[in-house]
Order: C-alpha cells, then structure tokens, then sequence
C-alpha cells in the first residue's frame, strides 16, 4: 500500500464520526467506550507503576530511609489495589474485550450499549473513591484487607477504599453480562460457537467468572464496611466472628479474579501466534475448552491462600489436589502455542515478541504456582518475596505482557496507523531484560526467607533488593517507549489499511479505524476460524509481513 | 438466527393453584416450627425443605423457567450449583477443624 | 473467512408496530428481546451470589453458636413473619397477573396489577420498618449499644442480629428499588406504552420481583424459625 | 545463622524438617527448569528455523489437527503434567502433615503475638520478648494466640510458619538440629511496625538451656503463675472450694483437662486450652451438664498471657480417665528474683503489666 502524501480526506469512521467531549462522554458505540476505557485505566497504570517505583527505591537499601513504616504501608497497599482492582481486572476485557468483541463476531456493538456506557462509569465512579483515598492519605491494609486488622484496627479509610473496590465491582459485573449475552445472541450468520476466535472464547469464559464471582467479593466489602463503619459485628473474633471466614469470602473472589486476568491475555496470545506463524492454532478446540475449564475449576482452588491461617489440614488438601487440576489446562495451552509455531512462517514483529515473551515467563510465573500450591513447601513460601515472584510473573510477565501484545498487535485497527516498528522491537527487549532483572531475583529472597510487606528488612537480603530495583528502572523504561510511540503514531503514524498483519478474524475485513457500524453489510461466516487460505490477501498486499 | 419457540403464555389457573400453594406451605412451616418433632435437626430439615420446595414453584411457574428455552434452565442450574459450592466447600473447612486435633490446624 | 454477501434482515423490522423501538444494532426484535431475558436471568445469577455470602456467613455462625442463634431468633414475631410472607407471596401472584395481562394487552387490568403489587410490596415494608423499629426501641441493634434481654449468650447474640438487619436488609433494599421501578412502569403501562406484543419491561420486572420473594422464602425460615418449640433454650 | 553474609542463595537448615523441605525445592526447581527451558527451546527454535524471510511468499500449511498424532500429542502433554503433579500433591502433604502434628513427646512454649512484638512463656516460668530460648534436638511445640490482629509466626531456618490469631490457639512445632541463632519474622501483615516484629531464636545445647532456664523466671512456673492469677480473679469463690470438696453448684475442676465434657444440650466436648479459653471468656456458650449457667464472663479481664496461664494451672491440677496430660510440665524452677533483674538480652525479663491481669 501507498502512503498517501496530499492529506487525502479520511473516510468516515467512528473517531471522526462525530465531534466534541459530549460525543465522547455520552457515546454508546463500544469503540469510543473502549477508548475511554483505555484513557482511564492507563492513567491507573501510571499512578499504580509510580506506587512501584516508591517500593523499589525504599527497598533499594535495608534501612527504612526514603518514607516512615505508616507511608510504606499505604504504598504498597495503594500499589496492589490499584493495580489489581483499577488496572488488570479492566484492562484487556474492558479495552480490547470492548472494542473488538463485537468485530470479531460481526455485530454492531455489544448487547447493551447503554449498559456498557454505564459500567465506564460506575468504573469512574469507584476510581473516584479510589483517588479520594489516596490523596486523603491512604490506607494501609495490603489489598486483601484481611480482618480483624482492616475492621478494627486500621484507619477509618478502609470503609473508602473498600466502598471504592465495591463499586468497581458492579462495573466488572455489567461488563461480563453484556459479554455473555453478546456473544450468546448476537453472533453473525454462520458464526458457530466452533467457529469463534480464542480470543471470545477467553473472554467468555473471562466473563463467566465476573459474574458468578464479583458479587462475593461485593458482599464481603460490604459486611466490612458495616464492621468497620458501625461495629456490627461479623469476622472479628471479638464479636465471635470469624478471621477465616473474610478469607474464605475474600480468596473466593479473588483467586478466580487472577483468572479474570491471565484468562483474555491467553485469548490474545492465540490470536497473535497464530497470526504472526499464518497458521491455525494447534488444538483450536483444546485451547477453547481449556479456557472454560480454568474458569469452572478456579472456582475450586482459593483454599490454597490459606494454608497456614489455621484452616483445617483436610480442606487444605482439596484445595491443593485442585490447584493442580487448574493448572493443566494452562499447561495445555502453552504447549498448543508453542505446536502452532512448528511449520509456521514466522514473522517476529512486535506483538509476536510480546507473545514468545509472554509464553516464557508466564510459564515460569505458573510453574512457580506449583511451589505454591504443594502445602509443605508453601509453609515456608506463604507471605515472602516468593509470592510476590510469582504472582508479578503471571501478571505482569503474563498478563500485562499479553496486554502489551495486544495493544501492539489491533493499535493499527484502534486508530488506523501504524507505530515505529524498530522501536517497539527495542521496548519489547527492554521489556523482557528488564522484568527478569526485577522479579526473578525476588524468588531466591523468597526461599531465603524475606517476607513480604517488610518495610525494612535485615541487611543480608540486600544484594538482591538492589537488583530488583535496579531491574525495575530498566523495566519502567520498557512501558515509557511505548507510552511514548503510540501516541505519537496516531497523529503521525503511517496509515495501517484494513489488515496490516495477513490476518484473518472479522475485526480485520472491516476498515481501519472501522466506521460506527463496524461493518457496511453484516458478514456471513461460511468458513471454520484462522482459515488463512481463505485469506485473499497476496504478500504484496500484507503492507508490514517482515 | 435460530428459530425461537413461540412465547408461552402459561394459564392463570396454574399462578392460582401455585399461589394456594404457598400460601398454606407458609402456614404450615411456621405452624410446625413450634411443634418438637423429636430432634432439632428435624425441625430444621422440615423447614428447609418446604423452603426448597417453595421456591422451586417460584421458579418453575411465577418465572416460566418450566417452559423457558435451555438456556434459561442451564443458568439457573449453574446458579445453584455455584450457591452450594460456596456453601459446602467453605463447610469442608469449619467441618474438619478439629479432625486433626491440633489446634489451628 | 467471511464473505461479503450482504444480507437484508433487519429492513422489514422497524416497520412492525407494536414491538417498541428496535435498538439499531440488533437485527430483529425476537434477538432484542431473547438479549433481554438472557441478561436479566444472568443478573440473577449474580443476585443470588450476592445473598449467598451472608448466607454463608449465617450457617456457620449457626453452627457455632446455636443457642444464642435459639435465643435471637425468637426475639422476632413469628407471626407477624408469616403473615409478611403472605403479604409478599400475594405480590408475587399479582406480579405473575400482571405479565399476563401484559400478554394479553389488557392495559387497564395490567395497570390495576401492577398497583396492587405496589400495595402489597408497601405492606411488606411497612410491617418490615415496624418490626425494625420494634428492635431499635428494644437496643436489639449490634454495635455499641446492644442489650437484648432475655439473651442467655450475650456475646454472640449480636451476631445473630447483625445477618438478621444485614440479610434482611439487604431485602429490603432489593423492594424499596423494585419500588420506585414499579412506580414507573405503572406509568408507562398506564400511557400505553406496552402492547401485547411489546411488554419486554414488564415480563423483566416480574423476574426480578420472583427473585426477590424467593430470597424471602429462604430468609423466613432461617430467621424467625429456629426453635420456636423452646427445646434447647434455657 | 544471624551474622549477615551478604550473598547466599539457601537460608540455613536448621530443624530436623528442613532438609525435606529443600529436597522437596530442588525437585520443584528442577522440574520447572525442564519445563521452562523445554518451551524457551522451542519457541525460540521454531521462531528462527520457520522464520520467514523477506520477499518470500507466506505458505499457509493446512493441517489436521484432529489427526491422531495430533491427539496423541494432546494427551502425552496432558497426561504428563498430570502425573508430575500428582507427585507435587502428595509430597507436598506428606510434609504438611508432619509439619502440623506435634509429636507427643514436645516441650510446650506458648507464643503471645501483640502489635509489634512476641512474647513468649516457658512452662518453667521464664518469659521472653522477641527472643526465644531452646534446647537443640528437642521437639517444641509452640501453643500461640494473638491479643489483637492476625500474625505469623515465621523461622525461615526452620523452614515452617503459622498464623496467630486473636481469638483461638494455633500450633507450630519444630526440632531444632544446630545451635546458633536464627531470624523470628513476623509473616502476616499486621500494621505500621509489621517489618519489626521480628526476633532471634536461639538454639542452646541441653544443658546450656537449663543453666539459662535456671537464671530466668522469678515468679515461678506457668502453672504457680496461674494459680496465683486464679485466686487473684475469685475463680476459687466458686471452683476452689469444689476443688476439696464438691458443693455441686459449680463443675470441679480437678481433672477437667482433656477429658470429654458432657454439655447440657446433649453434645460433648473435649475439654482442650480452647475449651477452657471459651468457658472463661463465653462461659455462656457452653453450659456444663448438671449446672447453672451463673459463671460471669471474664473477658476484658484477662490478658492471652494471663490465659494461657490459668489453663496451664488447670492443665496441671491433673487429668482424668486416664487421659494422659501430654506435656508434664517439668520440675518446678523456683528461680532467685536477684537474677531476673539482670536484663541482658536473652534472658527473661520481667514483662511491665504482664500479671496476667488486665488493666
Ligand atoms: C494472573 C494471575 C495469576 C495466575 C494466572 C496464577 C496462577 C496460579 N497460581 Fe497464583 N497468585 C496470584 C496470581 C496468579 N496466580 C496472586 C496475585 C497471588 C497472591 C495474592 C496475594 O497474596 O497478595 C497468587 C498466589 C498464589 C498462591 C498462594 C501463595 C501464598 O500466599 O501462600 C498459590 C498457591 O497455591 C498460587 C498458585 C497458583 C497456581 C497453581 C497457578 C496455576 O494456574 C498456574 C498454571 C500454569 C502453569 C503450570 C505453567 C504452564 C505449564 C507448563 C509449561 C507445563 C508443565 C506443567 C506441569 C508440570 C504441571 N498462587
Ligand atoms: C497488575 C498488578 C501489578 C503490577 C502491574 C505490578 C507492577 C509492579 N510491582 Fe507490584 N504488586 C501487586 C500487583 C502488581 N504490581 C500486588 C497485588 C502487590 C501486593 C500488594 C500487597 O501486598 O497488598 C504488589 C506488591 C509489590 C511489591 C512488594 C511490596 C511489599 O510486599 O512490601 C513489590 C516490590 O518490589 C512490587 C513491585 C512492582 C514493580 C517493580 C512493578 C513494575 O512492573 C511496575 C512498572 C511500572 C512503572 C515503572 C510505571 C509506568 C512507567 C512510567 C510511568 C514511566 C516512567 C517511570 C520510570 C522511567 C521509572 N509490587
Ligand atoms: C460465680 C461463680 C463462678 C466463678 C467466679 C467462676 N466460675 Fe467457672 N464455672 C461456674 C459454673 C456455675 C460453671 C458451670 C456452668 C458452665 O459451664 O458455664 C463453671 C464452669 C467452668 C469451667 C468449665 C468446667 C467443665 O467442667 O467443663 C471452667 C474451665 C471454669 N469454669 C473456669 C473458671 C475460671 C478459670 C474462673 C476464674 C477466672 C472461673 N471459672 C470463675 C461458676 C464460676
Ligand atoms: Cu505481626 Cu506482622
Ligand atoms: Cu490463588
């Protein structure tokens, strides 16, 4: 394809559709939704990365000397609920799951427009509580709020924060009904369930947990805030209550919400190695039900947070026996990943180095889980640096690395141009080096015995510490560039066409940016998913195959 | 898209045979409650029952789930089924706290 | 993968009259409709995960401290909690009335079934704040103040009142918003707005509205009828 | 041991269950080092020789893959992952399990956690903070409450933790198999001073441990403790004089720890420190058969420490049908009050406001 040098006149799509805050801000069209979306939960990411960057620098030396052991706490508590509840949990679904769900399955947009407008809100509103919190000073219960620290011990900002996660939640709600209901009712001609991209199958399933998960979690941050708030009594052992009990409540929310986030990064990552090896996904129909499998039997598991907190032995080994169950579905995934790569034509272009990335270390994030999982060795690992190891490998070095995949791999369909390539090869890199250096020193602290939470910390775990934080800056730099060319490529970037990559799901036979409608005529599907001999692109029209 | 069966419109006389229904099951369980059936595990399970049973005409005639497509039916079974794996998974461990006979464990 | 034939379902479909407004990206109003009650049941399923926290939260408190739990429960009126149960079961059968008036397009008995599931939900109100006002005037209220005299376990009394004001107030949250929902399809039903073809709205209501006396259903016995017999009580 | 060295990659083995533990790790670590460079290997292997170069045409291979190679390779990597995991299951319990039992021949310490300290009580009366004295190669099981949040109670050296909650008891136990002394963390997040709440364990040889046992103390052991604390509350109004002679108005309570209790609603139950804990604080939640249930409430009354006390005075007024009181405490060690106040570390002090009486 040509650039077009005389600015030639856009055709219509939907950011030019219309004009003005009010179009935006009262739009109802997924796209721009999703767009508000990723305005809003960037910002999270870059408040929440800001929380990272004040723990690595504290912890670059053992001595608490950047900020007292009371604004520590704050921090890292501040850290985790943003990012848990105000970045990952709405990232990839509410962005990307918003956006392309509808491509993907030729509809016009989701089943409830107004509804998904409406959850941006309400997204909105929480993240107001959020912020409020953080600038009235914070709270420091770590963001499982465990009791009876968070009822009766903390500060009074717990009934806030909670109230804000609260909120949030009714957000993931509406999102995750309109996602099934969507995918149930508004499917294109032809589009069997067979026929569906991984990427909806992840999101459905994704979906499922959402809404058979995230009202649990609301009704225990309610009965804390009336513990809280009025000294109604319900888990603290001074009212007769029960400690574990929160917990249980809690994890079994909480444990399916990690699937919440890896489950639409697994969907993108399908997407991406098939596209970039032009090849049918190995095991299409195993990659499919392994996602609902995940989220069906990470349903069972949470038991394994539990381990040490006095819950009974036997419990303890039926959640362990599951945790194992859970994990073979992934196992499955990874391996019919990497068989879609064999015979392939290989093109290792950004979102492709995001997705071999994401493989690697969300198999080491995952094997990881495994130590977690066996009780015995768990007594030792529980509450150190080796959870946190892990669970930044599966979310960070999975997850956010799939977001980053698929950012790189639909940005050319979100605003219709491409980025810099060689610099989004240099970030990918950065990216990697520089998440390895942080978090993989954390697991021998882990083993060593540094528990986590610790503002200061005893000098022999330094040597380590100071590799962490070290590897952090290396890693803040790897989301900077990005941050930095995406932007810069929507004014500038060279106009993508309708499907830069040779690909072949629905979203890419439409324009790029695709019109309000998304689709002229609605399509018909007449062919199985990933058929790429279908696909009547030659290589010369593929404008970006290596 | 799939053919949709003809909306069911389920006759009044049913709503009227289920209401009476309730009603005298409502009386019925509060009426038994004060009454000592031997053990209080009886009387528990007598109550519950009746409730199971009443929201299971709920269900099945007030929202037509009897005459609702399957889908409907397969999400009020996954609703139940998730209902009682919160309940009875969560029972495993306050049922076997003290199998061990170590404290806390 | 998909090729381009066009296809032409939707052209016919805003013509029809008296199917309510088809949204544009729904193709026929039989997909509106299924969207709808695929996403209403789906909400209730969400509901339902809600209510079961507390009702988690209630069996084991139970069976840890079953005679505070004895004690508590016949602080309440079983009587005046049977006949609420009453009150609430016939707005259910109003409810189930009302649909069906709907699908018959009978505007003027929908509009009267309607009211009279208003009334009965009022009722069920009224004699709910009755019985709330009942406790605060007895300090039967957990948190600082609480006395309950009679009580036999008074640490672990308030337990028992705290799921009690939690679940069913929880309850009655759920009816004092189906309320103000009510309010207003008495006036859209009242303005015509529902055909027998179209009453969508309506038929979601009545779900909702089932949901919430099923809850109830459970929530009677659970709460006013632990060991009415006098048994285990001291 | 505690002396920093600045770079290691194993912590310290130090209890008879560490060496499992690591063995348990090394396992792990190698079984996710195949698989982790297994699927590195291959990816970066298909990614270079499938590679494809510019200007050639992108060949789309159609495949089966429901061929029967295909599932057969779908199986071998299911099945395989399975079985190695059922593996991790069933070592990861066997642990578990020995690390949860307590073996019947443990000395008993009891654990007091309190933002943002530990304090602990020997049988024989000598009382820590943030320190903890053992003997090497015995077994010692830790009794361990909280008087306020959730703590954990965490020996990286001896590789096991537990949680102290407020409320309840919780067990850990450990055989320590070097001398030396090792780190105490607080593992579960606990407020402002959580990174503090740390302490040294010190493992001693036997005798090194009793010549320091002897210097510590002052008011006589746990039991003595608790008899002067039982009198101090008036429990001896009611249950002293039943405790010579029966007056049937209250239960005796010679005897009572670890027998079966019948209770008054039928159920029974077996009188263990919870149990007597509960009849304490919440004597109206489970009602003796055979009496009133007149015992006032003595929470808010009492400290955990006082607690732990009473129920080791009533622990050692003897158990009955035959039901063998598990820790006899060892002889009584009447230490010389001179010695305690030498307060140097390690040794116990006098805690301020530590009676057992709450303020
Ligand atoms: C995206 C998020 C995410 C994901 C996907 C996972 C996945 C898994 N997690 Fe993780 N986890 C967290 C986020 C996540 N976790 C968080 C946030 C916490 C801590 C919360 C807190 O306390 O603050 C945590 C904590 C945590 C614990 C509790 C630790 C503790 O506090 O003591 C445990 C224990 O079992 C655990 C286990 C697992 C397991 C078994 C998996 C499995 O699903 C992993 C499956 C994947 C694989 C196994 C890899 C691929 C497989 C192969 C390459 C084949 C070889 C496989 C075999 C031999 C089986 N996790
Ligand atoms: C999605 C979830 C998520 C993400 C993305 C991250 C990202 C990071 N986390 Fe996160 N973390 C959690 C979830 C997450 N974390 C949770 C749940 C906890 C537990 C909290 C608790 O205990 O309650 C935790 C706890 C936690 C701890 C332990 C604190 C403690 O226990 O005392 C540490 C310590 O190193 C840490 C570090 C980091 C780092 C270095 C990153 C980096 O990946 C961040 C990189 C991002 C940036 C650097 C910002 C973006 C970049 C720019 C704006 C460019 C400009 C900046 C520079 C050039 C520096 N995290
Ligand atoms: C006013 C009288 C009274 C006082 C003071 C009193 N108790 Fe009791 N105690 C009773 C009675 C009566 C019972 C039996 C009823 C019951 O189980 O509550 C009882 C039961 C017990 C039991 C359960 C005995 C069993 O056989 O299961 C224990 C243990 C106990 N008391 C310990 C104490 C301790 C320790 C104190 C002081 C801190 C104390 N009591 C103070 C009257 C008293
Ligand atoms: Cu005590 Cu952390
Ligand atoms: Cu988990």
């Amino acid at each position: 394809m040509t650039t077009a040098t005389p600015p030639v006149k856009e055709p219509k799509n939907y950011l030019n559709a219309e004009h003005g805050l009010r179009s935006w801000l009262l739009t109802q069209d997924h796209k721009r939704i999703a767009i508000l979306y990723l305005i809003a939960v960037s910002a999270f990411f870059v408040v929440g990365g800001l929380m990272a960057v004040l723990i690595r620098l504290e912890l670059a030396t053992p001595a608490g000397d950047l900020m007292d052991s009371n604004t520590y706490n704050k921090v890292f508590t501040m850290h985790g609920v943003i990012m848990i509840f105000f970045f990952l949990i709405p990232s990839i679904p509410a962005i990307l799951g918003n956006f392309l769900l509808p491509l993907m399955i030729g509809a016009k947009d989701l089943a409830f427009p107004r509804i998904n407008l409406i959850s941006w809100y309400v997204y909105m509103l929480g993240g107001t509580f959020g912020v409020i919190v953080l600038l009235s000073g914070g709270v420091d219960t770590g963001w499982t709020f465990y009791t009876p620290f968070s009822s009766s011990y903390s500060n009074g900002y717990v009934v806030l924060t909670a109230l804000a996660a609260f909120i949030n939640g009714f957000s993931s709600i509406l999102t995750g009904l309109n996602f099934i209901v969507t995918v149930h009712r508004m499917r294109a001609p032809g589009l069997t369930w067979f026929r569906l991209p991984l990427f909806v199958w992840a999101h459905y399933s994704t979906s499922v947990i959402m809404i058979l998960g995230t009202p649990v979690i609301a009704v225990t941050l309610f009965l804390l805030m009336l513990e809280r708030g009025l000294h109604i009594g319900f888990f603290d052992p001074a009212y007769g209550g029960d400690p574990v009990l929160f917990q249980h409540l809690f994890w079994f929310y909480s444990h399916p919400a990690v699937y919440i986030m890896i489950l639409p990064s697994m969907g993108v990552i399908s997407e991406v190695i098939s596209t970039f090896s032009s090849k049918k996904p190995f095991g299409y129909t195993f990659i499919a039900f392994s996602s609902v499998a995940i989220a069906v039997f990470g349903f069972l598991v949470w038991g394994h947070h539990l381990y040490v907190s006095s819950q009974s032995a036997y419990a303890g080994m039926v959640f362990s026996i599951l945790s194992y169950i859970v994990a073979i579905p992934s196992a499955i995934k990874v391996f019919n990943w990497a068989a879609t790569m064999y015979k392939g034509s290989v093109r290792l272009e950004a979102p492709m180095l995001y997705a071999i990335g994401f493989i690697g270390l969300f198999t080491v994030g995952g094997l990881t889980g495994l130590f977690l999982a066996a009780m015995g060795l768990d007594v030792h690992l529980t509450d150190t640096y080796f959870v946190i190891a892990h669970f930044h490998y599966v979310m960070v070095g999975g997850a956010i690395m799939g977001y980053q995949a698929g950012i790189h791999f639909w940005w050319p369909k979100i605003v219709g141009r491409m980025y810099p390539r060689a610099w989004a090869t240099v970030a990918a890199i950065l990216t990697f080096v520089g998440f390895n250096l942080t978090f993989f020193p954390q697991f021998i602290l882990g083993y060593l015995g540094m528990p986590r939470r610790y503002h200061v910390y005893p000098p022999e775990f330094q040597v380590f510490n100071v590799l962490s934080s070290a590897g952090a800056s290396v890693l803040g730099l790897g989301y900077l560039i990005p941050a930095i060319y995406l932007i810069w490529s929507i004014k500038n970037g060279e106009p993508a066409g309708a499907n830069p990559w040779g690909a072949t799901g629905l979203e890419w036979q439409t324009s790029s940016p695709p019109p309000t409608e998304n689709f002229e005529v609605t399509p018909v599907v007449t062919t199985e998913a990933y058929d790429y001999t279908a696909l009547t692109l030659t290589t010369q029209e593929v404008t970006h195959v290596g | 898209m799939a053919a949709h069966e003809e909306h069911h419109v389920v006759p009044k006389s049913v709503y009227f045979a289920v209401f009476t229904a309730l009603i005298v099951l409502t009386w019925v369980t509060a009426w038994i409650s004060t009454k000592d059936l031997g053990s209080s595990s009886l009387n528990v399970a007598v109550a519950l029952s009746i409730a199971v049973f009443k929201a299971s005409l709920v269900v099945l005639f007030f929202m037509h789930v009897k005459y609702g497509t399957k889908l409907t039916k397969m999400i009020v079974g996954i609703g139940i089924v998730w209902l009682l794996m919160l309940l009875f998974i969560v029972m495993i461990d306050f049922w076997t706290r003290t199998w061990m006979g170590v404290a806390g464990r | 993968m998909a090729s381009h034939t066009a296809v032409a379902t939707k052209a016919a479909a805003h013509s029809h009259p008296g199917y309510g407004e088809l949204r544009h990206h729904f193709e026929s109003h039989e997909q509106q409709k299924d969207s709808a009650t695929i996403g209403m049941w789906v909400f209730l399923l969400t509901e339902l995960m809600f209510f079961g926290g507390l009702f988690l939260a209630y069996f084991i408190y139970r069976q840890w401290y079953p005679e505070a739990f004895a004690s508590a429960s016949n602080k309440t009126d079983l009587w005046l909690g049977a006949f609420n149960t009453t009150v609430l079961i016939c707005s259910s059968l109003t409810m189930a009335l009302a649909v069906h008036a709907a699908s018959k397009g009978k505007r003027i008995l929908l509009v009267g079934f309607l009211v009279a599931t208003l009334l009965l939900g009022g009722a069920f109100l009224g004699v709910k704040a009755y019985e709330y006002h009942d406790k605060w005037v007895h300090h039967e209220i957990p948190g600082d103040h609480f006395e309950c005299e009679g009580c036999h376990d008074e640490v672990h009394t308030p337990l028992f009142f705290a799921l009690y004001f939690g679940m069913t107030g929880l309850h009655a949250s759920h009816m004092i918003i189906g309320f103000g929902v009510l309010l207003v399809l008495i006036w859209q039903a009242w303005s015509g707005k529902f055909t027998e073809k179209w009453y969508t709205p309506i038929e979601m209501f009545g779900l909702y509205w089932h949901f919430v006396d099923i809850v109830w259903i459970f929530l009677f016995p659970l709460l006013y009828l632990i060991d009415r017999t006098g048994r285990s009580l001291l | 041991m505690l002396e920093a060295k600045s770079f290691e990659l194993f912590p310290e083995a130090a209890s008879s269950i560490a060496g499992h533990v690591d063995a348990f790790y090394a396992f792990m670590v190698l079984v996710s080092a195949f698989f982790s460079l297994l699927i590195a290997f291959l990816v970066v292997y298909f990614a270079y020789k499938y590679r494809h170069r510019p200007g050639e045409n992108i060949v789309y291979a159609p495949y089966d893959d429901h061929s029967l190679s295909a599932m057969l390779l779908e199986v071998v990597w299911t099945a395989i992952p399975l079985g190695l995991s059922m593996i991790m299951f069933v070592w990861g319990i066997s642990i578990y399990f020995t690390e949860a039992r307590p073996p019947v021949d443990s000395m008993e310490i009891f654990v007091t956690g309190k933002q943002w300290m530990w304090k602990i009580q020997h049988m024989e009366g000598a009382r820590e903070i943030n320190e903890l004295h053992i003997p090497v190669n015995r077994n010692v099981k830790l009794t361990m409450t909280s008087e306020d949040v959730i703590h954990d109670f965490f020996i990286p050296a001896f590789r096991t933790k537990a949680d102290v909650l407020p409320g309840r008891y919780t067990t850990e136990w450990f055989r320590a198999t070097k001398v030396g002394s090792y780190h105490i963390f607080c593992a579960e997040y606990c407020g402002t001073k959580h990174s503090g709440m740390i302490g040294t364990v010190t493992v001693m040889t036997e005798s090194a441990y009793n010549t320091w046992l002897g210097a510590g103390g002052g008011e006589g052991s746990m039991a003595e403790q608790g008899q002067a604390l039982f009198n101090q509350l008036g429990c001896g109004n009611c249950h002293a004089s039943i405790v010579n002679n029966q007056n049937g108005r209250c239960p005796n309570l010679v005897g009572l720890f670890g027998s079966t209790v019948e209770l008054k609603d039928g159920k029974q139950v077996k009188a263990d420190a919870s149990y007597i804990r509960e009849s304490v604080l919440y004597p109206q939640s489970k009602i003796v058969a055979g009496f009133d249930d007149y015992m006032p409430t003595f929470k808010g009354l009492i400290t955990e420490d006082g607690m732990l006390k009473l129920i080791e005075y009533i622990r050692s007024l003897g158990a009955k049908n035959g039901v063998i009181n598990q820790a006899t405490p060892l002889p009584v060690q009447t230490a010389d009050p001179a010695k305690a106040a030498i307060s140097k570390p390690g040794v116990a002090l006098p805690l301020p406001g530590s009676g057992g009486v709450a303020r």
